[in-house]
């Protein structure tokens, strides 16, 4: 990996941009099968985030996801709010003692991915934003492994995301909140998925256009 | 949106300010993290209860801390869940040596959430997870939610903490009245979260939702309104399955509004499921009526049975002192 | 309209034999005509308080029956003022020959039907008139109306009488309290009452009726909904045109509810009322917030601040043990 | 008055009829400047008198009143009932020890709307059923010294009924519950001076159309 934290104030920004933009979206998502608040928890955390971007640019890996993690622990609050503090603080832990190279941050996010996976009792197929995060997971390792040029990786990650959110449409709630509606939930999107996809992409995207042609 | 509100950012903050300036003989606010301790401390070596859970549900659970109940809680953002180092610092400003009993409402947020604070807290605790709700069959994935029933496990445990039980006795205990309650909710209208500014989801003027959570949401389906009769006959059928109470049973009674609806019509159910549960020869030891755990403005109400023996009607009669519920001192 | 109710003729008599079921330990309900009593009678020689009204503002006057507080009270139908019958029975009922005290809120009628109950008693009784609705001229043709302010005068009278004041102290304390308070309030909806099906009035999304009574009906003038500090300030300064409290003055500051306005909401309305009057130098000595005296499922609040004294404040310490408000016992 | 008590039960029924079919009208009224139950308030004592009327109809005027009077104060409630309680009340007072004749009964009118005055501290031009009771009592009263023929007398007492609650629409309402809104009361009727008025109404057609021709 050759991307140091000090990019990470501009991913925080590109990730508040999406979900400002799609805000409405996302809180209709949430009011149909959940109880509205996922956006306005969401950028809670996003806007301490943005507080700390200085801060958070000035560590190491290993620091700045900790403390992102930990941020987006003490304020975001609700089913999202531990699941993605669990995300980040375990991908901190994954990279400690190492130096950071792609494969190594492929397997960190594996990592972070399986805690939350842990921390939720949640697997793919349950209408969750694990239904993005594990493919998202795989997809990662597979360029990874591949060595596939960045942009291209990049790319394929951003499909892989999008493809997950969708499958959520048709798929019954286990988990979460919107399990308590069943049947209900069918022909809905998911909230947390359709978040967790729009980060991913807008942060693909700030990554891609900051990385030299390949 | 027809609320008395400056801006939603500052409602929960400046709401907390109130309510504690205006229960300064009970409890106090911390600021950072959010939450309201017992302004007396407990005696040392008095198992300490500190529950917590999205805001908008007033008075659960702010207006439970006190003598004989809660010691601590963390409200957390409306309709969501606290944040462990919320309930990480109340533990550690309560906790009196002999060990903290979390008590949960089981909602996926609140459960890992108070998970993480208590791997994170690094003393005697343990868990009750509340799950009174019937309107959801026992086996659902995630179990049953946590609602109304939730202060009657409040009220119980925090009795026997208060008389010196033991975090495993209360742990039991709580595990034990959680067991013998149940309770189901109908909303006759959705709510509006503050941030949002509209309700969350919209019913006809002939329609209700039967069988909601306590967050606003839609419930088990949507089915025509009823009269109130025909709503308790459905609401008490659903909690008879679950208890099965044989006659001679001693009962409390709760009927809980969801912050919307009045007292007279409360009376009125309570007056109905009175009557359902005397007929079938149960005996009605204790009650309460009253919007104690509430979704905002939502109109609607719940029933909640709690099948009692001479212990737990000790609990329920013991002293207590807090914002919301207050006798015997 | 959404409520929980059978048909809107059995509502009241049914909400009130579910109010006496539930509250059995401290009240007992007489049917015909309607009244509510203590269970446990005053001694003889106490002066026994009655109060009523319309019904659809619960728990005023029903949940302040009990030792501390009222003997008896006549719930008339909903927003009508009860029958001299009702009044004459309880009267007859509670009496332990030291006198009735009638405590009645200034509405026409609610004024003439206690009045010729008064003439028809045949024992020694007084009323006392409560007028604490600000928002109405000192010179109105009929004198201001009776609203929250009603249940301090209900709580500081009903000490008085159960340590043993008589007919003319109590009278003039009940004058007295209700001098030192004012009371206004807002309206955000207007509410449904049952026999008519639909709401009142209409109000537009932005706009609030300042200056409501307690009975649906709307208020001095229909205006812009405005934010909570600003409404809190327009009300507090209404208050302090009235009583014009000095630096130093301790006081009562109730907030309350009109029914569909949940507890987040008030005690944010208490914090900048609170915030309001310390600037001034008040001392707020007592608090109250909560819905007390409300209009059905209306939208709104109202600020009441009385002027406190070392008698008052002894007055409002005392123990009471009602349905509503309960402490010391 | 050569009418006896037992013309009561069809004078209740044709009250009851007139409030049933005029209820949605007198209800917005009465929402419009007070609280909306004066139509439920009246049709309580109607359906009360309406349960008494054979018992009425077989006792002399004085009984009759008296029992009207005191139904309708325990049962109807609000300003109007001890209003309409005291009117009979006192019309029974007023007859007691006399025959009973048409100058007697324009008398015990005359004295039941004093007092409720009396009772309501009121007077007229202030918005309220007082409004159609005192001309309605000075024409009685007029016709009855004039000796009128019956139905004249009836068409005129409907007329100056009519006349009087239409003179509310521009009062401004200093008693009662719509006091409170001040100058808001202009240009709305009085919902008492309407019940008034079609009670007034509806018993003097009953009458009428009982009556001998003239
Ligand atoms: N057990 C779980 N495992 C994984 N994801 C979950 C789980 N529970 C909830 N989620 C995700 O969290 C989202 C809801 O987040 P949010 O609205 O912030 O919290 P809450 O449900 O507490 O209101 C859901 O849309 C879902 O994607
Ligand atoms: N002081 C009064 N004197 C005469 N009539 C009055 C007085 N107060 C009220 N009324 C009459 O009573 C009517 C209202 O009756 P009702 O709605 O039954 O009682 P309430 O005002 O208590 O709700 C008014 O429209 C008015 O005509
Ligand atoms: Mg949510
Ligand atoms: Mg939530
Ligand atoms: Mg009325
Ligand atoms: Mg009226």
């Amino acid at each position: 990996m050759n991307v140091s934290p000090e990019i990470l104030p501009r991913l925080i920004q590109a990730v508040a941009d999406t979900i400002e933009k799609n805000a409405e979206e996302v809180t209709q998502l949430d009011q149909a099968i959940g109880d509205g608040d996922h956006v306005v928890n969401l950028q809670r955390g996003i806007h301490a985030l943005q507080a700390q971007s200085a801060e958070i640019a000035q560590t190491d890996w290993v620091g700045a996801l900790q403390k992102i993690g930990m941020t987006l622990m003490s304020t975001v609050g609700g089913a999202s709010g531990s699941l993605y503090g669990t995300l980040f603080v375990a991908m901190s832990k994954s990279l400690r003692d190492k130096p950071v190279d792609r494969q190594r941050f492929a397997d960190a996010f594996a990592q972070g991915v399986e805690s939350v996976k842990l921390r939720g009792r949640a697997d793919a197929g349950e209408k969750t934003m694990l239904d993005v995060l594990i493919p998202a997971a795989q997809s990662l390792q597979k360029s990874a492994a591949a060595s596939e040029g960045l942009k291209e990786s990049l790319a394929e990650i951003v499909r892989t995301a999008e493809a997950g959110v969708e499958a959520t449409r048709n798929m019954l709630a286990t988990k979460g909140r919107a399990s308590f509606l069943g049947e209900r939930t069918l022909g809905h999107l998911d909230a947390g998925a359709k978040t967790a996809q729009l980060m991913i992409s807008a942060i693909a995207e700030a990554l891609a256009s900051s990385a030299a042609p390949t | 949106m027809k609320k008395f509100i400056n801006v939603p950012d500052s409602l929960l903050e400046d709401s907390l300010k109130g309510f504690a300036k205006a229960h300064a003989d009970i409890v106090e606010l911390n600021l950072q993290p959010h939450f309201i301790k017992r302004l007396q401390p407990a005696k040392p070596g008095k198992v300490v209860l500190i529950s917590g859970g999205g805001s908008g549900h007033e008075p659960l659970h702010s207006g439970f801390v006190g003598l004989g109940m809660l010691d601590a809680v963390c409200p957390g953002q409306i309709f969501t869940s606290p944040t462990p180092d919320q309930m990480l610092a109340a533990a550690q400003a309560v906790d009196q040596g002999a060990g903290v009993l979390f008590i949960v409402k089981n909602y996926a947020g609140d459960v890992m959430n108070f998970e993480i604070a208590a791997e994170m807290f690094e003393a005697p605790n343990a868990t009750v997870l509340v799950n009174d709700d019937v309107s959801l069959p026992k086996t659902h994935s995630i179990g049953r939610r946590g609602v109304a029933g939730t202060l009657i496990v409040e009220k119980m445990v925090g009795a026997a903490a208060e008389a010196g039980a033991d975090l495993a006795a209360c742990k039991a205990l709580g595990d034990r009245v959680n067991e013998a309650t149940a309770s189901i909710g109908v909303a006759l209208t959705s709510c509006t979260v503050p941030a949002l500014g509209k309700p969350t989801f919209e019913l006809g003027e002939n329609e209700m939702e039967m069988g909601v959570g306590i967050h606003g949401e839609r419930g088990r389906e949507t089915v025509p309104l009823q009269s109130a009769s025909e709503i308790v006959e459905q609401l008490a059928h659903a909690i008879d399955e679950e208890l099965n109470p044989q006659p001679g049973q001693s009962v409390l009674l709760h009927v809980n509004g969801f912050g919307g609806t009045p007292l007279i019509e409360l009376h009125l159910l309570y007056q109905l499921a009175a009557q359902h549960w005397e007929k079938r020869g149960l005996k009605i030891a204790r009650s309460l009526v009253g919007n104690f755990t509430t979704s905002l403005d939502m109109a609607g109400a719940s029933l909640t049975l709690t099948m009692l023996d001479e212990e737990l009607i000790r609990l329920w009669d013991a002293p207590v002192n807090t914002a919301a519920l207050r006798w015997g001192c």
